[in-house]
Parts: structure tokens; C-alpha cells; sequence
């Protein structure tokens, strides 16, 4: 499809004409920039470098309500997320989108999850290309993404001063565009957009080589290297919880006085040390280093092995917003050096 | 300014002592303007040590944050010393964790930076962002000099200086074995305008302006893992009979987590700060923590960390508290 | 007493508050006993539970009595030097002077949460406190902002 | 999957027809015998030796518990469960005529099929008799299939036994070989006196087409193992079970992995040959 044209004067137009849906975009709150429902498309904040929390919490909620009961009473009352109608992302980036698609996978291994699949269905993702590299730290060109990836994307914009260009990927996004048929005009230069992209490629400026790491990892088991890079860990959920790929739940139920009550899911984090506590009160992952572990092994080794992607896009919040600075690229050098 | 020689001197001489089985202190981080916590194990990882303003963590979570796994059958546990290096502010967690009788002073070797103050890293990030290339930050009289890239830069103190350092009442560090630099005069003091501009507002003025900090929060626990004064080992937000509080994320169960979390600190908080640094979504969780370590000087006359041999606030009455509010 | 509260508005005279009171075994609960035997009548609005001692009494205690969905929470105990376990009442003390004081810094009213001493023999206080703290939270009206929300889905 | 819409997070409610204690004490055992409430179900349900159910009510929380009964045991499905925490705890309280909630089947199999015409000892410890009952059980129902049954079982004292109704019965009709054991010394006790992996040199299985499954502690099955290898048994005839906390028991909450294999989707059955190359399976 050709590439389209959206002026950016006629963005709050357009951010107006998708509010008919469940509109997610950008937003701030202080200094903190998070993906939110919006209704005044001036609470937008599209010149943001990227969300602290991505935007898999539009489709996996923190805390989610799975089915509602009334203690005794034999029925139980399915959460209906198809209640909550079709949603548009504005703005995700490329990294969170291509992060969706990785997590997709798991949601869909062989038992589907109604709750994760029906919301997934119901979202359009309108992506932003990374012009420029939202953080230092990014590094999603060693994992297989790129500033301008279209993986998991329904519609790219990309930036070009004036104009965002607009490509429509999908059957959703060419909906979704002509939603906008009289906000977008004719004449995007795709040449000009794919040259966007080899230079935003060449600001990226981390990197990792991941040949062989999956391999690498399993016979580290016994290593030193996770104590060593475990030492610092506090053990708070930071990296997991700011993680787009990061998916892991908890499932808890919760009861209202007068027997109201609702089985929900949360994000878990295995960092948490009750993660994997049994209730005889043996923990098979007794501390940080066990925990440290199993994190990196189950985004660059367990996670390959069973879903061919690594499940990290590189976007570099665990590492800026590690207390400690931890960064994950320091710990796959020092795996590869082992 | 630390002599960073004499402090890799001193670190050396400590590992190698037959009773001391690491050092904690500080190395220059992954990139950019951070530093992170070191673990020396040998006498040959000294040489990567630092103190600079870079080195804004509390190493003191670390004495208590160590998982007591047990020990194999036919061995001894470690008894050897741990050594740590601790600012003025962080000095007074330890204090504080002695006054509770969390450890032993025995198991301590305690090293004491004389601190004329640390940056806010965001502050630092603000005024130079995107540098990748790791840089250096020292304090020179009343600037901090940033060099990165072949470049040297001059701000103003006040300009990076982290908050806490604005307020901060304890430079040098009221407990240590040993000092690395001399003494340094106390440099601030604490009015609390912030905690009593908040306190004049109304009701509902202050309820919005925390509905819309704590709304933010994603429950990550950063704040309550990086405290070193939570060190609990079975801490009440794991506990699922009674479940006190609930896991799930909401204005109320955030505002309900960040409550009891500013309570069990309570007479305990001795205002390093690091809760609050953590936070990935910018809650100013210290103005919460600040407004009981106003109250406990205020009504009990109490201020946390300052000495060892008192006993803990909350577990001790004095008959003549104040009453007034009693029906 | 030693804190007067406002009278309650005309407008909010109609709201009829749910008031979670935890009272000491030895002291307050016989207190309020003796109001009811003594067939003093008092506002309807408290729900007791007893403990027993005030120093039993948890803050956590107490914000989850305004989670679920209290307006308001008294805590009673025996007047100091005369308490059970001999200092119980004194830690309480400390506790709710800091966690009033905290509550309020937070935008949840002062008059929600109330502590007081009553004795066994003193029905007709347990009266006047039950008054005045309904009086208090009549005032400041029901407690929406910190209560549970997650029955909508 | 008929009442739940397809949704694997919706559990079956299903109606105790029978309740008893199996072994006593503060991690007291019970055994529930149960049916769906919505008999429809039992069209469409369909279960193997070896698979689980999380097991719950809504309100408390729910855990992952093998079935304890073998598919040949026609209209009811069996749990045995330790009283250990919250959920459990609560559902000690249920008698004949409650409910409570379960989802499954969940977890793969015992290869019961591959293992026809070979010999079979199983050898359990404690509580962990409750998974290999339904290979038991199956092998008896299908007794032609199979050669020789073999089954070795120990608990601390003889009163923590499990299943000792049925255990007296199998021994007493002879049809395979039964050895008992407890811990510790004690009056009246007339079978082996010692640990689990001492009566299983005691009793000694040929390795010659056979097939070993053990469940048990972990200390236990970690002896077993060692004393099976002695035996002559090679990794790939030696079979049993994990377990770990679960929360969604389908593979995707996360936490329940042994290196890159989920205990409640891939497992809980594996086979030694499986386990040796993966370090954290013993953790």
C-alpha cells in the first residue's frame, strides 16, 4: 500500500476520530511518561523517547479479573473482554510492538489464554519509529528488531518534521487508515522512510552478539558468573515488571465482606523470592543468584529453545531503571567470557 | 575528597585479614555517569574501588538483604567479618540496625566516607543526556565537574546535588572502624518546608495529589527492597493468611501498600533517600517518610539512626506522651 | 474531651456512617457493656470488635477496616496506668498519635480515625465517645476515596 | 471441554461423594473422592495415569495435585491431599456432600501404553504413592497387558501409610509382589523396618524389561535413583515426577520451570534420562 501523509496539525484531529475506540496513547504523569486511555487528544504526549511501563499492559493488565463468584453459590461469572471493544495503541513503539508478537507465542502454546488472545484481537497497534534512539541504552538491533521493526505492527508512522508517514501493514491497519481517510493525505515518500531506518539502525549505539548464548547458557549452570552478577541484585521487580516481554502471573483470588469476591491475575516477577516458594516452605530458588539465573536463562535460552525468539527486544529499560545498574548486555558479556 | 589510593590501600588491607570475607564498597557502573555496588572477595579486586559523587547507593541494605541459606551438613557457617563502606546518611542505617539488634557489631568492619554530597543521577541525565561513554563526576569545592568524551564540564553544586544532601545533617558518619577521609562539618539543615506545604493543604487537595503519585505505582517493591531498614524476613506484603495486603494494583491497594510501608518505617527511616531514588515511576515516596520523621521529632523528640544504644521508637512509651488527641 | 470536632453539616446529617470499633477486653468492651445494660442509648453505628488490649491493635488493622469499607475506627483501651497487661495502651498510644497524624497527611480525615480511653464503670463516657466520634465522621462524610473499587471488574 | 467455554482458567465444580483420612497427624492426608457436579462433563473428560488438576475454591486460591485414580475407575475421580497451607487446609474442612472446583486434566502422562508387556515396580514414599496409585491401578484393570507389578512403599511410621485398605487387599489376593516399610522401629510390624531406598535393594527388581517409577520426598527419589542405577536400570527405564508451585498449570504463568521444561504442561512426568541433563530438576 502506498504511504500515506499525516500533518501534524491534523494529529489531534485524528487522535479525535480514533477516541471513538478505546484510544491508548502516551501521556504524562510528572516526569514519568506511561501509555494511558485518553479522551482529550491534548493529553497525548507524542514527542516522549518511550514509555517507563510498555504498553503490554494494555493487553495484559497488571491486575486482571479472570471470573467473578459469590462465595457458595455454584456459578461462575467469566471476565467478557470483548465487553471492553476494540482499542487502538497510538504510538507504541516498534520494540513493545515486536515484543507483543514475541509474547504472543506463549499465550498461544497450545492452551489458548481466551483473556490475553481476545484483547490481542481486539488491539490495533499504530507504531512510532525510533528516529532517533529513545535511550543510550537501547540495543534492539542485536536481538533481531530495529528502530523502525514493523514486526507485530498493524500501522508505522514515522516522524519526517512536519508529517508523520504512514504505512499500513495489516488488514487492521488499512482499516484503522481509512477510519482516517479524510485526516491522511496521499504522497508519503517511502524511499525517504526507508532511509530513516538504515540511519536510525546506525544510532543504535549497544550491541550484543547472541550467536550461541542460548546455547551457552545451560552449560553455565554450575558457573560463578551468576553470583557474581547476581551479588547487587536487590530482588525487586523492576526489571521484570518494566520488561515488554516479561509475562509471568500470579493468580489470587480476592473476597469482599458478603462473599463477593473475583479470582484475578497479576504480574509476578521472578526476582520476587515468594515466586517459587512452596508451601512446605522449600524454595527450589532459594536466592538472588538462583533467581538472576533463571531470568536471563528464560529470556535468552529457555525461551528460544521452545518459541525461536529470544524474549528481549532490546528496549533498555532494565537497564535504565535498574536500581543497582545491572544491565543485561554486562551479564551476556561475562556469559559469553565464561 | 576521598583520596581513592588511600581508600584502595585500606580495602586491600581489610580483605586480606584472615576475619574479613568481603568488602562492599563502590566501582564505576556500565555506563555513563553510574557507579554500582563492588564486592571484593580478593585482594586483586581492589583496583577497580571508587568514591566519587557517582556512588549515590546505600550499601548498608547489603549487610541485611544476604540470604541466611543453610549451611551444608560437616561445614561452618562464615563468621568472617563483613566490611562496608558507608556515606554519613547510610552510617546511620547501620546504627539504626544495631539499635534493633538486626546483627551483631561483631559481624561489621565498618568504613566511613566523610561526604560532602551526592548527584540525582535524573538531574544529571536531564543536563547531559545520551551519554554512553563512561564518565566521571567530582565535587570541587562548590561545582561538580563532569567529564565525558574528552569533555569537561563545570555546574554549580546546587544544581546536581541530590535532595537529601540539601537537608542532609550527618556528613560524617556516626559509626565507623575507620574513616578514609577527615571529617566534614555539617552543611545543611532540615526546615521540612516541603513536608509543611503539603501539610496546609486540604483534605481533598492532598488526597488527589497522592491519588494521582500512588496511581502510578506498579508494586515492584524497589522501595521496600533497596530499604535498608526492611529487612523482615517474612515481610507482611508476602503473607497470603491474613492476606493484609493484596497483590492486585489499584489507587487503594497501592495507597494501602505505601501506608504501611511509611508506618513499619516509622521511627526507623534515617532519610537516605534510596526509596525514592528506585522508584521507576517518580513517586516521591520520601515525602511520606519525611512526614513521620518530622511527627517522631516532634511529638518524641526521636530522630532514628543516630544511636545505637537507644531503644527503638515504637517499642517503647514514655508516660507523659502526648495525649491531646484522645477522646 | 480533648478534642472537640465540627458539628455535622445539615447536608450530611443523612449519611449514616459504618464505624469499626476495636475495644480492650478489660476495660472498653465492659465499658460499652455497661452502657447497654445500663440501658444508656447511644448512636447504632459501631460494630465492635473486641481484642484484648488496645496495644493488640495493628494500623493494618485499621486500614483495612477503611478499605473494606468503615467510615470511621475507634480504638479503645483502658486509661493509662490502668491497662491489663500493664503498658499495652501506651504503645497504642504512640502508634495512632504518629499514624492520625499520617492518615491526615495522606487526605484521609483525622476524624476518621479516633482513639480513647473508657473504663470499665464508665458507660456514660462510652456514650459521649460514641457520639462524638459519629458526630466526627458525619462531618467529614462517607469514606469513598480509600475504599475498595475492584467490584467493577 | 463443555462448561467452561473452552476457557482453561475456569474450573469444574465437582461434589465429594466420599471423603476419609489416610494418615494422621499435622500434615494429615485426606482423600477425596469426587464427580462433576455437571454429569456432562464426564463426556468430554478424559484422563490419563499421571496427569493432574488444580484443585480449589474459589475464594481460597487453588493448587496442582495429581489424580490420584486411574481412568479405568469408572464415575469418580480421586485426590489425596496433605494438609501443608491455605488451600489445602481448606480443603480438609470439606466432608461427603460439599464441593469444590477443580481444572484439568493438566500436565502429560505415564507412558502406560509404551510400557505393555514389561515388567513394573513402583516405588514410593509417603504422600508420594498418590501418583503412582493410578498406574496401579491401571496395570491391575488391565492386568494382561503387563507383566510383573512389583510395588515397594514406605512412610516414617505405619500409621502415616497411605492407602492401606488397598495395599492389605492387593496383598492378600497375591496377584503382585507388596513390601511394606516404615522408618522406625515399631510393635507389630510385620514387614521391612528402614528407608525406602534400603528395602528397594532389599527387594532387589531385575532391571530385565522392567520399568521403575518412584515418587516420594526428594531426598528419597534421590537415593531411589542412585540404588536403581546400582540395580542395573538404565535412565530411560526409570520414571517419576515433580512437582513445584504452579498458578496457572498451563504454561504460561512462569514459575513452576525446571531448566526449560514446565513442570505442569511438560511434565510432571520425566524420565531419569530426561531429569539427569537438567541440573535444576533436584533444586
Amino acid at each position: 500500500m502506498a504511504v500515506k501523509k499525516l500533518s501534524k496539525d491534523k494529529v489531534g484531529e485524528a487522535l479525535k476520530e480514533l477516541s471513538k475506540f478505546r484510544l491508548v496513547a502516551p501521556a504524562r504523569s510528572d516526569d514519568v511518561v506511561i501509555f494511558k486511555e485518553i479522551s482529550d487528544p491534548a493529553e497525548a504526549y507524542l514527542d516522549y523517547g518511550n514509555s517507563t511501563v510498555p504498553p503490554k499492559k494494555m493487553v495484559f493488565p497488571q491486575t486482571e479479573t479472570l471470573f467473578r463468584f459469590m462465595v457458595g453459590d455454584p456459578e461462575l461469572k467469566e471476565k467478557n473482554v470483548e465487553e471492553e471493544g476494540t482499542t487502538v495503541i497510538f504510538g507504541i513503539r516498534p520494540c513493545d510492538a515486536r515484543a507483543m508478537s514475541i509474547v504472543d507465542k506463549l499465550f498461544a502454546w497450545d492452551y489458548d489464554d481466551p483473556y490475553y488472545q481476545k484483547r490481542r484481537a481486539l488491539t490495533t497497534l499504530v507504531g512510532m519509529a525510533c528516529t532517533e534512539p529513545p535511550s543510550v541504552n537501547c540495543f534492539c538491533t542485536s536481538v533481531g528488531g530495529s528502530p523502525f521493526s514493523k514486526e507485530g505492527l498493524d500501522i508505522l508512522l514515522t516522524d519526517m518534521g512536519d508529517y508523520y508517514a504512514v504505512q499500513a501493514l495489516t488488514e487492521k491497519g488499512e482499516n484503522l487508515q481509512k477510519t482516517l481517510s479524510s485526516q491522511l493525505e496521499d504522497g508519503g515518500d517511502e524511499k525517504k522512510v526507508e532511509e530513516m531506518a538504515r540511519a536510525a539502525e546506525g544510532k543504535i549505539k549497544r550491541s550484543i552478539k547472541t550467536d550461541g548464548i542460548p546455547e551457552k547458557i545451560p552449560t553455565l549452570w554450575d558457573s560463578d558468573v551468576w553470583k557474581k552478577v547476581s551479588a547487587s541484585c536487590l530482588g525487586c521487580g523492576t526489571c521484570t515488571f518494566l520488561c515488554p516481554t516479561c509475562h509471568c502471573f500470579d493468580i489470587q483470588d480476592e473476597v469482599e465482606e458478603l462473599g463477593e469476591g473475583r479470582r484475578a491475575r497479576m504480574w509476578d516477577s521472578c526476582m520476587f523470592s515468594e515466586y517459587t516458594l512452596h508451601a512446605s516452605g522449600h524454595n527450589p530458588r532459594p536466592s538472588r543468584k538462583e533467581r538472576t539465573r533463571n531470568r536471563i536463562s528464560h529470556k535468552y535460552s529457555y525461551y528460544p529453545n521452545k518459541f525461536d525468539d529470544i524474549a528481549c527486544v532490546g528496549c533498555g529499560r532494565c537497564i535504565n531503571l535498574c536500581p543497582v545498574n545491572i544491565d543485561i548486555l554486562d551479564i551476556l558479556e561475562q556469559v559469553v567470557e565464561a | 575528597m576521598v583520596d581513592i589510593n588511600k581508600l584502595r590501600e585500606i580495602a586491600k588491607e581489610v580483605i586480606s585479614r584472615d576475619d574479613v570475607r568481603q568488602v562492599i564498597g563502590y566501582r564505576p557502573g556500565t555506563y555513563g555517569f553510574r557507579a554500582r555496588p563492588a564486592f571484593v572477595l580478593e585482594p586483586d579486586d581492589v583496583d577497580e574501588l571508587i568514591f566519587t559523587p557517582a556512588c549515590v547507593n546505600n550499601l548498608a541494605t547489603y549487610i541485611t538483604l544476604e540470604e541466611k541459606l543453610p549451611v551444608p551438613r560437616g561445614q561452618e557457617p562464615d563468621s568472617r567479618k563483613v566490611a562496608v563502606m558507608v556515606k554519613g546518611c547510610d552510617s546511620r542505617a547501620l546504627v539504626q540496625q544495631m539499635e534493633e539488634k538486626a546483627y551483631d557489631r561483631e559481624h561489621l568492619l565498618i568504613l566511613g566516607i566523610p561526604c560532602r554530597g551526592v548527584v540525582d543521577m535524573d538531574k544529571v541525565n536531564a543536563r547531559f543526556p545520551d551519554v554512553l561513554e563512561k564518565g566521571e563526576i567530582a565535587l570541587e569545592g562548590d561545582k561538580f565537574v563532569i567529564s565525558f568524551n574528552g569533555t569537561k564540564e563545570e555546574v554549580a553544586k546546587d544544581e546536581l546535588l541530590a535532595d537529601k544532601c540539601k537537608r542532609c545533617r550527618y556528613p560524617t558518619p556516626l559509626v565507623s572502624d575507620q574513616l578514609l577521609d577527615d571529617e566534614v562539618e555539617r552543611f545543611a539543615e532540615d526546615d521540612y518546608s516541603d513536608i509543611e506545604t503539603l501539610e496546609k493543604r486540604s483534605q481533598d487537595e492532598k488526597w488527589a495529589y497522592w491519588e494521582e503519585k500512588l496511581s502510578r505505582c506498579t508494586r515492584c517493591y524497589a522501595c521496600r527492597n533497596v530499604c535498608p531498614m526492611c529487612y523482615c524476613e517474612d515481610c507482611v506484603l508476602n503473607r497470603i493468611e491474613p492476606m493484609w495486603m493484596r497483590r492486585s494494583v489499584d489507587v487503594s491497594e497501592n495507597t494501602a501498600y505505601h501506608i504501611a510501608r511509611a508506618y513499619h518505617l516509622a521511627g526507623r527511616c534515617i532519610q537516605c533517600g534510596e526509596c525514592q531514588r528506585v522508584c521507576p515511576m517518580d513517586i516521591p515516596i520520601m515525602e511520606l517518610n519525611r512526614k513521620f520523621y518530622k511527627d517522631v521529632a516532634d511529638l518524641y523528640d526521636y530522630e532514628p539512626g543516630t544511636d545505637a544504644e537507644a531503644s527503638p521508637l515504637l517499642s517503647t512509651f514514655s508516660v507523659d506522651d502526648r495525649e491531646d488527641f484522645i477522646l | 474531651m480533648a478534642e472537640t470536632t465540627k458539628m455535622a453539616e445539615d447536608t450530611k446529617t443523612d449519611f449514616d456512617p459504618n464505624i469499626v470499633a476495636f475495644l480492650c477486653n478489660w476495660c472498653s468492651y465492659a465499658g460499652a457493656d455497661l452502657a447497654g445494660t445500663s440501658r444508656i442509648q447511644y448512636p447504632p453505628n459501631v460494630r465492635v470488635i473486641r481484642v484484648m488490649c488496645s496495644g493488640r491493635v495493628n494500623p493494618l488493622f485499621v486500614m483495612n477496616a477503611l478499605q473494606q469499607g468503615a467510615d470511621g475506627v475507634l480504638i479503645s483501651g483502658c486509661h493509662p496506668g490502668d491497662c491489663h497487661y500493664m503498658q499495652g495502651n501506651y504503645f497504642a498510644r504512640r502508634r495512632f498519635n504518629l499514624m492520625r497524624n499520617f492518615l491526615e497527611y495522606v487526605g484521609i480525615e483525622p476524624e476518621r480515625v479516633r482513639m480513647s480511653w473508657v473504663s470499665a464503670s464508665e458507660g456514660a463516657k462510652w456514650k459521649e465517645v460514641i457520639e462524638e466520634v459519629v458526630e466526627g465522621v458525619k462531618s467529614v462524610g462517607p469514606m469513598d476515596s480509600f475504599k475498595r473499587r475492584q467490584l467493577n471488574w | 471441554m463443555s462448561s467452561n467455554n473452552g476457557n482453561p482458567y475456569i474450573p469444574y465444580r465437582v461434589n465429594i461423594l466420599d471423603a476419609w483420612y489416610e494418615a494422621p497427624g499435622d500434615r494429615c492426608i485426606k482423600t477425596f473422592k469426587v464427580t462433576f457436579d455437571d454429569e456432562k462433563i464426564w463426556d468430554t473428560w478424559s484422563h490419563r495415569p499421571g496427569q493432574c488438576a488444580m484443585v480449589g475454591t474459589p475464594g481460597i486460591g487453588e493448587s496442582m495435585f495429581c489424580i490420584s485414580s486411574s481412568p479405568t475407575e469408572k464415575g469418580y475421580l480421586r485426590f489425596s491431599i496433605m494438609k501443608t497451607g491455605k488451600n489445602t487446609s481448606a480443603l480438609h474442612e470439606l466432608e461427603k456432600d460439599d464441593s469444590f472446583y477443580i481444572r484439568g486434566p493438566l500436565g502429560n502422562t505415564f507412558p502406560v501404553d509404551d510400557w505393555k508387556g514389561k515388567n513394573i515396580v513402583t516405588i514410593g514414599g509417603g504422600i508420594g504413592q498418590a501418583p503412582l496409585r493410578p498406574i496401579i491401578q491401571w496395570v491391575r484393570d488391565n492386568r494382561a497387558d503387563y507383566g510383573e507389578l512389583e510395588l515397594i512403599y514406605g512412610a516414617r511410621t505405619s500409621a502415616d501409610h497411605c492407602f492401606k485398605a488397598e495395599f492389605e487387599e492387593i496383598g492378600q489376593s497375591g496377584e503382585c509382589g507388596l513390601h511394606l516399610s516404615v522408618d522406625v522401629e515399631e510393635e507389630e510390624w510385620p514387614h521391612f523396618v528402614g528407608f525406602v531406598p534400603t528395602l528397594l535393594m532389599d527387594v532387589a527388581p531385575k532391571p530385565d524389561n522392567a520399568i521403575a517409577v518412584t515418587c516420594g520426598p526428594p531426598i528419597m527419589i534421590k537415593f531411589v535413583l542412585e540404588n536403581l542405577e546400582k540395580l542395573g536400570f538404565k535412565p530411560e527405564q526409570v520414571y517419576t515426577t515433580l512437582e513445584n508451585r504452579m498458578k496457572c498449570g498451563i504454561g504460561k504463568c512462569g514459575r513452576c520451570n525446571v531448566g526449560n521444561l514446565y513442570v505442569c504442561k511438560d511434565g510432571p512426568v520425566f524420565s531419569y534420562a530426561t531429569l539427569k541433563n537438567i541440573p535444576e530438576a533436584f533444586a
